[in-house]
């Protein structure tokens, strides 16, 4: 059996260490907060210029003023600060956070990534903070599907999409696996519902075992 | 020079000159400075270069200067949302150009234009096609990029409270763009909830000195969208 | 990772080693870590680099570090004081070697060590002998000078008060370079008057988020030189 | 008559516009400040991180966590604010200041300004602001005596001494004249005790005269 999106979310939050600052981008990635002790073990940044940043709110705890990287209104934890753009840029590119996780369009086995760009030419390219995290944070997390709705795979020997950051990427959390990349090689970490094997057939990669 | 505190919003842009690079505050809503915006609506300068995270949302704000058919251009790192729908039209017509600019180099390129600093090496957007035709170097093994400053004639921003002196501070993570932007263009115009007397905000909390403020406007907390 | 408050400076700065590049906070006496400079000093690292802004006062701080023949150079912007009689008599006797760094440069270089920047063209010091050998840059018609960031293994700073999720607040002019240091080093040790609890700052009022301090150490006022 | 310290000041004060933002370096130009409406007309920025600074602190408004960039305790000014010496370089070197009065060892006709190191080879070389100062502030002005006690020129058609700063003075307030500089050229201004053509000859330079 594959791994459902939540379970994926809560193997990348396993992975991350108690007292760590993380940046969980926008979208998908958000959903790993549920599975982490927020405003305790772990520190949220979000890019918009705020450490600390609490779960979303509810009815009269919203405030326009108070919102994530994907203008959600959220709360504050006790202990939270709030800074400047370039300040909060500064911190991402500085290589202060422990870890970010973004979704994915491609990763490549040398740890580059794509999620900024399709390339479609009518497409209006729109990148957000995303170089920034792919660059800055010590360690890159990716959450995607394996392989796209038409079974290509999306980790793949070289990007074909445009580039969000080169040798940027750690660690690969996907349905079937999940992958730890280092120095241009692939170690299989754990499988679902395939066997390594299988999965190095799909995806034409060469893959190791830990 | 000091702070001047406006009549009106229309007081605080009508020298914004058709052709200015406008420096527009906030990250999609929070921040976005509302009333100057339609201000400059009114004022009808056009062929503006307008510099932002977004690029407008739904029809309110910088999303109605764009409706106004009064930008030529929109430099931003995000003008792709869900309710972004008059740029995307604008866009699609082939009626308003684009840059995008990682949002972390927007931030940077602002700060170097109000700090002095003529060009800087970063890695964000190195080896990516938004770096292409600049020029690269590697630092420390790494790949980095020359980036230049992002300055603007003026910078139209939204905080919470200022004082007669120009300090400001801000509110929660509506503070975004605004301290950055106030030091990096020629004019910088914020609109307020509230204008006090010097000394009446704690000179250890002030977000933005004075220095960088040279307009006023007090906005009351329902003129906003 | 969260930030530690030890029990004493002396247990602060226990893994500060031989040949480490130390940041010390202070502008002449108003924000120098004092309490750490001494435990320091009980630590006995010795071949260290000080990056700061002078070269120590009197015979306390930084002035005492130097005494004690721990410093092998000195990276800063003003050694020379009326009462910097312990850095001029070492630098006489070529006992200690100088690197003497435009002020806005020492700052700046730090920034850009806490920020990411590879390194960045400014126009202070284009064109004097604090730039020979170093890369320059027609910008705008303006000389530029390359210059590269400066980061420390450690940083020992002085503040007023913390959180203990490392949130720092300063006093008046005691800020300095405490801000910028604590982003630019590998471990941050911050001496403050009082710890308290997360959520006892203002989250709007906090200088440097508690993501740039490893460790805080309490000293009481009268622990002051 | 030549000008007296105090009087130089004094035309430093009266070249400086009501609500200007000043750095006033350290040593002799702070007494330039005896002179100006600070707090109310006038904004002194000091490069240790504060804007609106006020007089000196005597007896008991005396705050080592206050002083001066010259070290001296300093009380506040209502409406001043602090910040980190990044962000106060960042201010000079941004040309936000209006007006920076500094003092000189030489300044030549091109504006290039020598004030920081004597080149002596037992010198100790410090700098602190001065470069920052220099090239950053709208307005450079200069107050320096015009001959140094050996009689010899201070304004030279080229640096002797080490440069703080390139083409960066407009005007040099000395106890004989008070100088304009622009494009090469140096006008004066006023003069104390000589006539214009007397300076022009002491100096060896070609002196305008408005």
């Amino acid at each position: 059996m594959t791994r459902s999106k939540d379970e994926i979310a809560a193997a990348v939050a396993a992975d991350i260490p108690t007292g760590a600052y993380v940046n969980l981008g926008i979208g998908q990635p958000t959903t790993v907060a549920d599975h982490l002790d927020v405003g305790h073990g772990v520190v949220l940044h979000t890019e918009n210029g705020m450490l600390g940043m609490g779960r979303a709110a509810v009815g009269d705890e919203v405030d326009p003023d108070l919102t994530n990287a994907g203008k959600v209104p959220v709360v504050e934890t006790p202990g939270c600060s709030y800074f400047h753009h370039a300040d909060s840029f500064a911190m991402m590119r500085g290589g202060h956070l422990d870890v970010c996780v973004l979704g994915a369009f491609q990763v490549s086995v040398a740890g580059d990534l794509a999620n900024w760009h399709t390339g479609a030419p009518d497409a209006i390219p729109a990148v957000g903070g995303a170089m920034d995290l792919a660059i800055g944070a010590r360690s890159v997390f990716v959450m995607m599907t394996l392989f796209a709705k038409d079974g290509t795979p999306k980790l793949v020997p070289e990007l074909t999409y445009p580039v969000t950051g080169l040798g940027c990427v750690d660690r690969v959390y996907t349905d079937h696996a999940t992958f730890a990349l280092a120095d241009g090689a692939v170690t299989v970490v754990e499988t679902f519902g395939s066997t390594a094997d299988e999965l190095a057939d799909r995806l034409g990669l060469e893959l190791r075992t830990p | 020079m000091r702070a001047r505190v406006c009549d009106s919003a229309d007081e605080a842009v009508a020298d914004v000159a058709d052709g200015a690079t406008v420096l527009v505050g906030g990250f999609g809503l929070a921040g976005m400075p509302f009333t100057l915006i339609d201000a400059l609506i009114r004022r009808g300068a056009r062929d503006l270069t307008v510099v932002s995270n977004n690029a407008g949302n739904a029809d309110v704000g910088l999303a109605a200067l764009l409706a106004a058919g009064q930008v030529r251009k929109v430099v931003c790192s995000f003008p792709r949302q869900s309710d972004s729908y008059v740029f995307d039209g604008l866009y699609r017509d082939g009626r308003i150009e684009l840059e995008v600019v990682p949002q972390g180099n927007l931030a940077e390129r602002m700060r170097a234009a109000g700090a002095g600093i003529g060009a800087f090496f970063t890695p964000t957007g190195a080896g990516t096609m938004l770096a292409e035709g600049k020029e690269t170097r590697e630092i420390d093994g790494r790949l980095h990029v020359l980036e230049s400053p992002i300055r603007g004639d003026v910078a139209l921003i939204a905080a919470h409270t200022a004082d007669t002196a120009g300090n400001l501070v801000y509110r929660k993570t509506a503070r975004n763009f605004g301290p950055v932007m106030a030091t990096a263009a020629a004019t910088t115009i914020a609109e307020v909830r509230d204008v006090v007397e010097p000394g009446q905000i704690d000179p250890e909390v002030v977000v933005t000195p004075g220095i960088y403020v040279d307009r006023l406007v007090r906005v009351e907390a329902g003129d906003r969208a």
